[in-house]
């Protein structure tokens, strides 16, 4: 790995001292990794013994809907929050809606890909208890698939009412802030659900997760908030933060 | 498992193309070579026995993360010749004054 | 060279992805590119945590991977986020440059 | 759990799944955003308060989520320090909160952009609440990925909240704070790889008791230390913050100042509370906090805008945050009580000042500090707010400030620290040099010579003043907040 220093130094030649300083960095990270050091043996083994208790077959999914769902409860509202700021930051300008060109092509390669795309979600969906697959990579197809619709300027997401949008985006976040907070009315711990019923509250987690997280990623590639006939209206208020503190 | 070719490969045309993205002088060409980044990345990682996230890497790492790059980057450039305009225009109307 | 396992030429590749995506960050200009080199530092950890993953053990422990996916998601929201900041920027910026143009044919 | 002193409580999860649901439903309901957020602030900030009444009750506390217990699981775990950082947010949340109601109204009121203000009204509530949880997620939490995912909904939603202004200059400040906090989450998540690699765990408290340094474990330490000073913005490290505080809105300004920092600051006094680093390489942050000290007094002096004034006296304030390190090495509890105590009092007093200082902008349309004079007669409430919360800054006695000062000197003459009690002094004689720069033209007598009506709400007046009043009144109830941070 002698290449990785020295291409670093060559590429940043009027900032010497910081590529001086980085390829320091690069020597004291590959020493710590070589390093001996207290060497772990990990949670294989934990959690294929909790595996059953899980409700699923697959480990990884295990791991992100039981084990440690609070984290992927967590991360439901990172992504939450990315569609909230986003939609937050004022719309400063008159420029700019893209204006995409929908061509003969893009429109009868939409209208093949689209139903087969939210097919494959629906595939991985299934397969995630088991295998490769589960809620993300789900929710990432449906959100390409929405993604070629807003490139063909598509009717159907203008169709779509602004309060179902919303509501959809907040179906993830708030069915798992459900089941969570459900576990313990039944006197048990936050998120806490073991086999058999698990399976059922995992599955269901993972459909409602990988919905909105796909229509939130369509809706972080759109970039701003649909505002239909308010639209005007804002936008002619721009320079409104000169008056205001 | 042992080191083979493939890994080695693998290895370089990733730290090349972070390389290529870093320094290419045109930001539309950066995104692409990202887009195939990404795609690479999610190979090495079927590589180390991990298909779920390849996937994953490969829909939304590279993939989702691509396009809107590519969007943000129509923004910005769209803005700059919008600007051009402006500024013609601008121009065009100081000359009548 | 029998002694190299494939993941050790992983994780050192990852941490090198990290080392030139701060690079990156530190030393290039545009806002996209140092969000891109963001981007490249992420994949560069990722990699680092997947390799974690093999271990010594012969089994491959699920955790650095589930942390790997929550990881994806955070960084894909960040970067939306980055993104949208940025375009903002640049449109102030650009619009501040109009206003001063006009201020300056003004006074000629 | 190892520690059979704890006990299992699910009061722990509430001061996070409160604000989490508030957060969502003010999203949904866009025109009760401001019923539903003020609520939701009470009921938080209720949750919070139970919490370190539980603790202080019952001693420290853990929650397995899910039930499963760590290393498999995720658990959540409140002593007393953390206990008091979850009081500290539930009260200086609950004053900013009141502050906004009346803020935003105000601010509607008196523009044409009815529309605007609505909808930055309404993604406030929703930002503000889900970083509340994100707080006190990071503060409960025991497991080190768990708080990288609970570190990057802080910093999303502070910059959300900073760039909500939507003025340029906030734009450029949120998006260099992003950067940079992008930054430091990165270098806390390779950190994080290099400890699960070493040990097999993502427990935090596991980690720290079975810490014994080597090449990968030092490196783990130095990349979330890094990390963590990033976003605490120590002094080298402190360009992003100046403009990004004074920029926003104020209510924003006042959590960013009081609230945020403290979540990072919190986070390295966890990894930091090990003996065996003092050793290696403890002067390091107090050096650094030494120079934050100097150089952001000095700047603060320096200062024509009172917002600017009051974000650059945070940078200052930072330093107090991080030279009391060396402190923390030996004695039993008296360093964590001088670091606490001036956390405590700092939120308080701090968050106190941005409110009068962004009342005083909103009634007079700018904050230049020179053509303040006078502003007394108009705002008498805020004005003598902005003067008790000077009290705290100072370290004047009775303030909170004061004790924690007194605290300091008092451990560090103990330890023969001599350097760092005179380093306090010097401190506290610059920040009383520019605070006396404010306060002078605040409450001077000179007579307005045009007297505009009246357009701020008396909530936002006396919300100021009532976090004014406690932070001067933590120095006189001391011994309550000393004994919860005791619990451990």
């Amino acid at each position: 790995m002698t290449k990785g220093p020295s291409k670093t130094a060559s590429a940043l030649k009027r900032q010497w001292p910081l590529a001086l300083l980085l390829v320091l960095l690069f020597t004291a990270l590959a020493w710590a990794y070589l390093a001996p050091g207290p060497a772990a043996v990990g949670l294989a083994a934990q959690v294929d013994a909790s595996l059953t208790a899980s409700g699923v077959s697959s480990r990884v999914t295990a791991v992100l809907l039981n084990f440690r769902a609070y984290d992927t409860l967590l991360e439901c509202f990172v992504i939450f929050l990315g569609v909230m700021v986003v939609w937050s930051l004022r719309p400063t300008t008159v420029t700019a809606p893209r204006q995409p060109q929908a061509g003969a092509i893009l429109s009868s390669l939409e209208r093949l890909l689209v139903p087969l795309m939210v097919l494959v979600a629906g595939y991985l969906l299934w397969a995630g208890s088991n295998q490769a697959g589960g809620a993300f990579q789900a929710g990432a197809i449906l959100g390409g698939a929405g993604v070629l619709l807003l490139l063909d300027s598509s009717p159907l997401l203008a169709r779509l009412p602004k309060g179902g949008l919303v509501w959809g985006i907040c179906l993830g976040p708030f069915y798992f802030l459900v089941v969570a907070v459900a576990a313990m009315l039944r006197g048990r711990h936050f998120l806490e659900y073991r086999a058999p019923e698990a399976t059922l509250a995992i599955v269901t987690l993972e459909a409602t997760a990988a919905f909105s997280i796909g229509l939130c990623l369509a809706t972080l590639f759109a970039g701003r908030q649909p505002q239909g006939k308010s639209r005007g209206e804002n936008s002619a208020h721009s320079p409104a933060w000169e008056e205001d503190s | 498992m042992v080191v083979n070719a493939f890994d080695i490969c693998l290895c370089l045309t990733l730290a090349w193309l972070a390389w290529q993205v870093l320094r290419s002088h045109d930001l539309f060409k950066a995104v692409v070579l990202f887009i195939s980044f990404g795609m690479l990345m999610a190979l090495s990682w079927v590589r180390l026995q991990a298909p779920d996230l390849a996937l994953a890497e490969a829909a939304i790492g590279s993939g989702l993360t691509g396009a809107l790059f590519l969007s943000a980057l129509q923004r910005v450039t769209g803005n700059k010749r919008g600007e051009r305009r402006l500024d013609r225009n601008e121009e065009r109307h100081d000359k009548r004054a | 060279m029998t002694m190299l396992s494939p993941s050790l030429i992983y994780g050192l590749t990852g941490l090198l992805l990290f080392v030139m995506g701060l690079a990156g960050l530190l030393g290039c200009a545009e806002l996209l590119r140092k969000i891109l080199a963001t981007n490249i530092m992420a994949s560069g950890i990722f990699l680092f945590l997947i390799t974690i993953a093999h271990g010594s053990g012969t089994l491959i422990d699920p955790v650095p991977q589930a942390m790997v996916l929550t990881g994806i998601v955070v960084s894909v929201s960040s970067t939306a986020v980055a993104l949208a900041l940025a375009c903002h920027v640049q449109e102030a910026a650009r619009r501040h440059d109009l206003l001063q143009k006009k201020r300056g044919t003004v006074r000629r | 759990m190892t520690n059979p002193a704890l006990h299992s409580s699910a009061w722990l999860i509430w001061p996070v799944a409160a604000p989490l649901t508030g957060a969502l439903l003010t999203f949904l309901f866009k025109d009760h955003s401001r019923r539903l957020g003020l609520f939701f602030a009470a009921l938080s900030s209720g949750l919070g308060t139970a919490l370190a009444w539980q603790i202080l009750g019952h001693g420290p506390a853990h929650y397995a989520l899910g039930g499963w217990q760590p290393p498999l699981g995720i658990a959540l775990r409140a002593d007393g320090p953390a206990a008091l950082m979850v009081m500290m947010t539930a009260i200086t949340g609950l004053a900013v909160s009141i502050y906004s109601g009346g803020y935003f109204q105000s601010r509607r009121r008196n523009s044409k952009h009815h529309a605007l203000h609505s909808a930055q009204e309404h993604a406030f509530w929703s930002l503000w609440l889900l970083l509340w949880a994100a707080l006190n997620g990071l503060f409960l939490s025991n497991d080190i990925f768990n708080i990288y995912v609970s570190l990057e909904l802080v910093t999303l939603s502070s910059v959300g909240l900073t760039a909500l202004s939507g003025k340029p200059p906030s734009l450029v400040a949120a998006m260099r704070y992003l950067l940079v906090s992008l930054l430091g989450s990165l270098s806390f998540l390779l950190g994080v790889g290099f400890f699960y690699k070493a040990y097999g765990t993502l427990a935090l408290t596991a980690i720290i008791n079975s810490l014994s340094l080597s090449p990968p474990t030092s490196m783990a330490l130095a990349l979330i230390s890094i990390g963590l000073l990033l976003k605490s913005a120590l002094f080298p490290f402190h360009f992003w913050l100046p403009p990004a505080h004074a920029n926003a809105l104020t209510p924003v300004s006042a959590i960013l100042s009081g609230l945020v920092i403290k979540g990072s600051w919190y986070l390295f006094y966890r990894f930091w509370h090990v003996e065996l680093i003092f050793t290696a390489v403890g002067l390091v942050p107090a050096i650094l906090g030494g120079a934050a000290i100097i150089w952001g007094a000095w700047q603060a002096f320096a200062q024509q805008r009172l917002k600017m004034l009051v974000a650059y006296s945070t940078v200052a304030q930072i330093g107090y945050l991080f030279v009391a390190f060396p402190l923390l090495a030996e004695t039993s509890g008296q360093g964590h009580g001088a670091l606490f105590y001036f956390a405590i009092s700092h939120s308080c007093a701090k968050g106190a000042m941005f409110l009068a200082a962004g009342t005083f902008f909103l009634q007079m349309g700018h904050d230049r500090i020179r053509d303040l004079a006078g502003v007394r007669q108009l705002l008498p409430v805020s004005s003598f707010a902005f003067g008790l919360a000077a009290l705290t800054i100072m370290g004047l006695p009775p303030s909170g400030g004061f004790i924690a000062k007194y605290l300091y000197i008092n451990t560090a003459i103990n330890q023969g620290l001599w350097w760092l009690a005179l380093l306090i002094l010097l401190g506290s004689g610059l920040s009383a040099a520019y605070i006396f720069r404010a306060v002078s033209a605040i409450l001077s007598p000179q007579l307005l010579r045009i007297r505009p009506a009246l357009v701020v709400s008396a909530s936002m007046q006396w919300s100021a003043l009532t976090l004014a009043l406690i932070s001067l009144l933590l120095g006189i109830i001391a011994p309550l907040p000393l004994a919860l941070l005791e619990v451990s």
